[in-house]
């Protein structure tokens, strides 16, 4: 395996404060690697500078071999990632069908021209993205709405169809930033059983995500972050059995004593 | 520990039309501090901004010193003596440390106003030595001192904090937890959320955990330290299931 | 060209007069955006309520500028009160789009009322100081453009005394700098955002009042004048008192520098070519923004 | 179904002259279609793209002045100055876009807002070209192939091609692959950058296009009312193009046509004097905005879509 994606001495800080202070991690091809951390530890400063959401202030992100530091979202989306947002994002007003042909249309060879005169191009490729378009729906169950508008659809089914659009376009990473968050508990065994098999079927995965039993299930790689540093790497089993990720979780014992000195002072 | 200080009768909050805290009740205790734990999207925050009143109340009661008041507006709740400390730096950043605290006044009658930020000054010292200093220029720890000072102003006897060690050095953090058992000395009543699990747990007398909107288990903090299921609180995903 | 140094003086005064004028307005509207996040259109026409008050009360307080001053300001304020608790308080801060086109429509309706009750003639503006004024050398100034700019002068002190020193003045900053901390002190919004629209309204009250006897009263000289203001709150950023202030004294100036030696045209472009060029080399406006900060 | 309904519809408004030989009701009839463009170009930038744009009086009033300027004073056609209109206004879009649109949707409005009323004092001051408050009076009538449009009625033809012929684009475009875009990123503009398109093309695009059409349809104008004054940039038009777009509700494009029709028919009907016809298309935009910000489409797609909630659930 080689690594699709690698992040390396990624930091950021706002204000003074360092919300990442270099973090470097890999994402081997095929896999599906757990990016998890307590509230406040940097995982989603470092998906947003990854996917060129926020500007990084150094460290290097390579795709596929290709150097994207830096570059604006919509370039890194065209170079094969593509992610998801933690608050669902999806176009309420249009129909799941265009929802899902959007994310495809930047990705085809057809131009406006070739719209305009209906070329087989055009066709070609709007058939396509309709064959995969509907090969996603029935993966995620929602064949009978697909000419519905988003709009109605429930907060755990959205997620469903952001995962969906994200995967459109065949990208060589999907980045999902808390897929199952505030996702029904029923729903959450729905979406770790399609994930799997996207994986199966060879796409490759980062996620971030609070439900480290969601992370634990599926994932090969697990990075833990804390206070925006890489705090242990490893398989599932060895992040579970490893104290310190449960330190970061419950937060140290602050040393109340010597504070409770330092104030009386 | 005996005297009530807030009742939560199965209140169900949110925002919109998304009930996040579903049939949610609870007892609080004069004087005590108690922890509200539970993983991401559990509706910690949301629990906290309903007793406060600034999201969407959809039924059950909030009975506070014997008055229901989930009908009240945020500012009528705090003359009754709720206080609440948003999650986040929530303060005037482009005012001094002066100017915020006479805002954290706003409710309090001019002629108090003096007494009242000599009274709290005075518990804060570090505030004097920047009196002048924009908020927006105070350290993060500094600044939920800050937040946790003005709202002390107006002497609430129910205080409400939401993360107020988020983002902060573990020597900061020791700070604020020494400062909150400090309040609930004077015998104001702390329902805090912490990401700081056993932090908070430390210097809490009662913990309430929360999972999925509603309350899931309670007791003494002593005790809720020390449950396994707390590990499964933010390790696993559902407690229920790996409980059983 | 050679530069006469009096006419060149003769234009700045004129032009730092003009420019409190513009100021009032554009203090105005940073202040009900920093407070509500939205635009009133119809902040012009409260410039034109206020100039027809000036101009009806002068006669009946036998031609005495402040009392005829006072009434308009109180009229305008009163005007303000009135769209805010019918129009305004019901928006939310993230409906900008939707204000614009409420006071527009409000615009419309109250231009073509006074129109049409009336009529479109212009009015000349008669005070107790008529047209003399003072003359220093060859420059020479009307009183009436002198109070004007002295009063507006005073109010921008008034205004930064309140929202300094003041709870009431305070809770409109506290408001702009952070909606969550102003509950979480107690402040209530809409009577603050109503206190903001009132005092804005007070604001261009005086500016009408003040413009009235400078130059001829129609239902349209608020369409004009707003659009500058609206330019101004953009250079100086939106929500940023000060840097209206500073932003609508230049543009007052440039104008009349400009409008001495070129085209009327090129008067009138100015501003806009500012505006352009401001938002091209400094998209978040000249001045820092921030929470409507004061000094 | 639609499309068929649209399609008899013009045929039925292509046959008004066949109909009528009133001058007024044909005159009547080409401000209908002058305006319903007009109001579909601002539905554009803002029904489809959400951008909020006082910018299209100014168009409308650089169109007229560039098309009689064209004929008067550059000795060229009607046709050619159609033409300047269109690029004229859709370089000046690009000039007046590009900036603003880097900042935010807010500065847009204002911006645009300010760019209206400057195009209105151009034309009044800017003497040397516009001739002042005096206008250019006499505007010849179009001729093509040695046939005068010299009536109201011949002049109808032209209308009626026009307003065809830039529906029918309007529609094409709105429909296709790029309206859906422009909606997509009214709605969410992250996610649209996410999905690897750039929004800034898009938007500087439909302000263009919305730019050059209106600038056409207030050539188109000029030439039917054979004068061109400064009263031709009156706000009045803005609030007409509005009105429409709002009544008919934005991001509907069959909501905008059947209003434009409506509405400019309406006040002719109404025949108030003009004070009393403004102070009312105030009140209409006013209380529309309170009771039915999204337009009778909005409306009715709300029902619709309660319903489906309904059956699905």
């Amino acid at each position: 395996m080689s690594a699709v994606l690698e992040v390396t001495g990624l930091r950021k800080a706002y204000a003074g404060v360092h919300a990442l202070d270099g973090v470097s991690f890999a994402v081997e091809a095929g896999s599906i690697t757990g990016l998890i951390g307590p509230n406040g530890s940097g995982k989603s400063t470092a998906i947003d500078c990854i996917s060129g959401f926020q500007r990084l202030d150094s460290g290097k992100v390579v795709l596929a071999g290709a150097d994207i530091t830096g570059r604006v979202a919509h370039h890194i989306a065209r170079a094969g990632l593509m992610r998801t947002f933690q608050t669902v994002r999806v176009y309420e007003r249009l129909s799941l069908s265009d929802n899902l042909a959007i994310a495809h249309q930047q990705f085809d060879a057809a131009t406006w021209v070739d719209e305009f005169l209906r070329t087989r191009r055009y066709r070609k490729a709007v058939e396509a993205s309709e064959a995969r378009a509907r090969r996603l729906v029935e993966l995620i169950g929602l064949q009978r709405y697909y000419e519905a508008e988003v709009g109605i659809l429930s907060y755990g089914q959205k997620k469903l169809v952001a995962l969906a659009a994200a995967l459109m376009p065949h990208p060589k990473v999907v980045v999902l930033d808390e897929p199952v968050a505030g996702v029904n508990p029923s729903r959450i065994r729905e979406i770790e059983e399609a994930l799997r098999q996207l994986n199966q079927a060879g796409e490759t995965f980062l996620i971030v995500e609070h439900n480290v039993e969601f992370i634990t299930n599926l994932c090969h790689q697990v990075v833990v972050l804390d206070q925006g540093l890489k705090l242990a790497e490893g398989t599932a089993a060895e992040i579970h059995s490893d104290s310190r990720v449960l330190e970061a979780y419950l937060g140290t014992t602050p040393e109340i004593a010597e504070a409770e000195m330092r104030t009386s002072a | 520990m005996t005297d009530l200080a807030l009742e939560l009768v199965s209140v169900t909050a949110g925002y919109g039309d998304n009930p996040i805290v579903r049939e949610f009740s609870a007892r609080l205790y004069a004087g005590t501090i108690t922890t509200l734990i539970g993983g991401n999207g559990a509706g910690k925050s949301t629990l906290l901004r309903a007793i406060f009143g600034t999201n969407r109340h959809f039924s059950g009661q909030i009975v506070f010193k014997g008055e229901t008041i989930e009908q009240l507006p945020p500012w009528e709740r705090l003359k009754r003596g709720v206080g609440f400390v948003p999650q986040g730096r929530c303060n005037f950043p482009a005012m001094t440390v002066e100017e915020n605290m006479k805002m954290g006044c706003y409710t309090l009658p001019a002629g108090r106003h003096v007494a009242a930020i000599e009274r709290v000054a005075n518990s804060f010292p570090m505030l004097r030595t920047k009196w002048r200093t924009d908020a927006g220029n105070l350290s993060g720890g500094e600044q939920q001192i800050l937040e946790m000072a003005m709202v002390l102003l107006v002497e609430p006897t129910l205080l409400l904090l939401d993360e107020p060690s988020l983002g902060l050095s573990p020597k900061m953090q020791g700070d604020v937890f020494v400062t909150v058992q400090q309040v609930a000395r004077t015998g104001v009543t702390v329902l805090v959320v912490e990401q700081n699990v056993r932090g908070a747990l430390l210097i809490s007398d009662r913990a309430l955990v929360m999972e999925q909107g509603r309350l899931f288990m309670e007791g003494p903090a002593a005790e809720v330290r020390t449950d396994p299921r707390i590990r499964q609180a933010y390790l696993g995903g559902n407690i229920k299931q790996t409980a059983a | 060209m050679t530069v006469d140094a009096v006419y060149l003086l003769q234009l700045t005064l004129n032009g730092i007069t003009l420019g409190l004028l513009y100021a009032l307005i554009a203090v105005g509207l940073s202040l009900i955006f920093g407070v509500m996040e939205i635009i009133n259109f119809a902040h012009g026409e409260l410039l034109m309520l206020g100039a027809f008050a000036m101009a009806f009360a002068l006669p009946v307080m036998g031609l005495l500028y402040w009392p005829a001053m006072a009434v308009a300001i109180l009229a305008t304020m009163l005007a303000g009160l009135a769209i805010y608790e019918v129009l305004l308080a019901p928006l939310k801060p993230d409906e900008f789009e939707r204000s614009i086109l409420i006071t527009l429509g409000l615009s419309i309706i109250i231009i073509h009322a006074m129109q049409y009750i009336f009529t479109a003639t212009p009015r000349l503006v008669d005070t107790q100081y008529g047209f003399e004024g003072i003359e220093i050398g060859s420059i020479r100034i009307t009183w009436t453009r002198v109070i004007g700019a002295g009063a507006a002068l005073v109010a921008f002190g008034g205004l930064y005394a309140v929202l300094r020193y003041t709870q009431f003045g305070r809770a409109m900053r506290a408001i702009a700098q952070n909606r969550e901390a102003a509950l979480m002190v107690g402040i209530r919004p809409r009577v603050v955002a109503r206190n903001a629209v009132v005092l804005a309204a007070g604001l261009c009250g005086l500016a009408g009042a003040a413009i009235s006897p400078i130059q001829l009263v129609t239902p349209y000289m608020g369409q004009f004048l707003i659009f500058k203001a609206f330019a101004l709150v953009i250079i100086g950023g939106l929500g940023n008192i000060p840097g209206a202030i500073v932003a609508a004294v230049a543009l007052g100036l440039v104008e009349n520098w400009i409008g001495g030696f070129f085209e009327i045209v090129w008067q009138e472009a100015a501003v806009f070519v500012i505006m352009i060029a401001v938002v091209f080399l400094r998209p978040d406006g000249l001045f820092k923004r921030g929470g409507m900060r004061v000094g | 179904m639609k499309l068929a309904a649209a399609l008899v519809a013009a045929l039925l408004f292509a046959a008004l002259p066949l109909l009528t030989t009133s001058n007024y009701i044909m005159g009547v009839g080409v401000s209908a279609l002058i305006f319903t463009v007009a109001a579909a170009a601002l539905n554009l930038i803002y029904g489809y793209t959400g951008l909020l744009s006082f910018a299209q009086l100014g168009f409308w009033g650089i169109g007229g002045y560039a098309t009689a300027l064209t004929v008067v004073t550059f000795g060229g056609t009607f046709w050619w100055g159609l033409v300047w209109a269109a690029l004229i206004n859709a370089a000046v879009a690009l000039v007046v876009g590009y900036p603003t649109l880097r900042t935010n949707r807010h500065a847009f409005v204002i911006v645009t807002l300010t760019f209206a009323l400057l195009a209105t004092l151009i034309a009044r001051d800017w003497v040397d070209l516009t001739r002042g408050a005096l206008g250019i009076p006499n505007l010849p009538p179009p001729v093509a192939f040695g046939y005068e449009f010299g009536t109201t009625g011949r002049f109808y033809w032209i209308a009626w091609g026009f307003s065809v012929a830039m529906l029918t684009f309007l529609y094409a475009l709105c429909t296709s692959r790029i309206g859906r875009t422009l909606v997509a990123i009214k709605q969410n503009e992250p996610l649209v950058r996410a999905q690897g398109i750039s929004p800034m093309p898009y938007k500087l695009a439909s302000f263009a296009l919305s730019a050059a059409i209106t600038g056409a349809a207030g050539g188109v104008y000029s030439f039917h009312l054979g004068i061109i004054d400064p009263l031709f940039l009156d706000f009045y038009y803005m609030q007409t193009f509005l009105i429409i777009v709002i009544i008919g509700g934005a991001g509907s494009f069959w909501g905008v046509v059947v209003s434009g029709i409506a509405l400019s028919a309406l006040p002719e009907v109404l025949r108030f004097s003009a004070d009393f016809r403004m102070i009312i298309y105030g009140l209409i935009l006013v209380v529309a905005m309170f009771v039915m910000p999204s337009g009778v489409a909005g409306w009715l797609r709300e029902r619709r879509l309660a319903r489906l909630r309904k059956t699905l659930r």
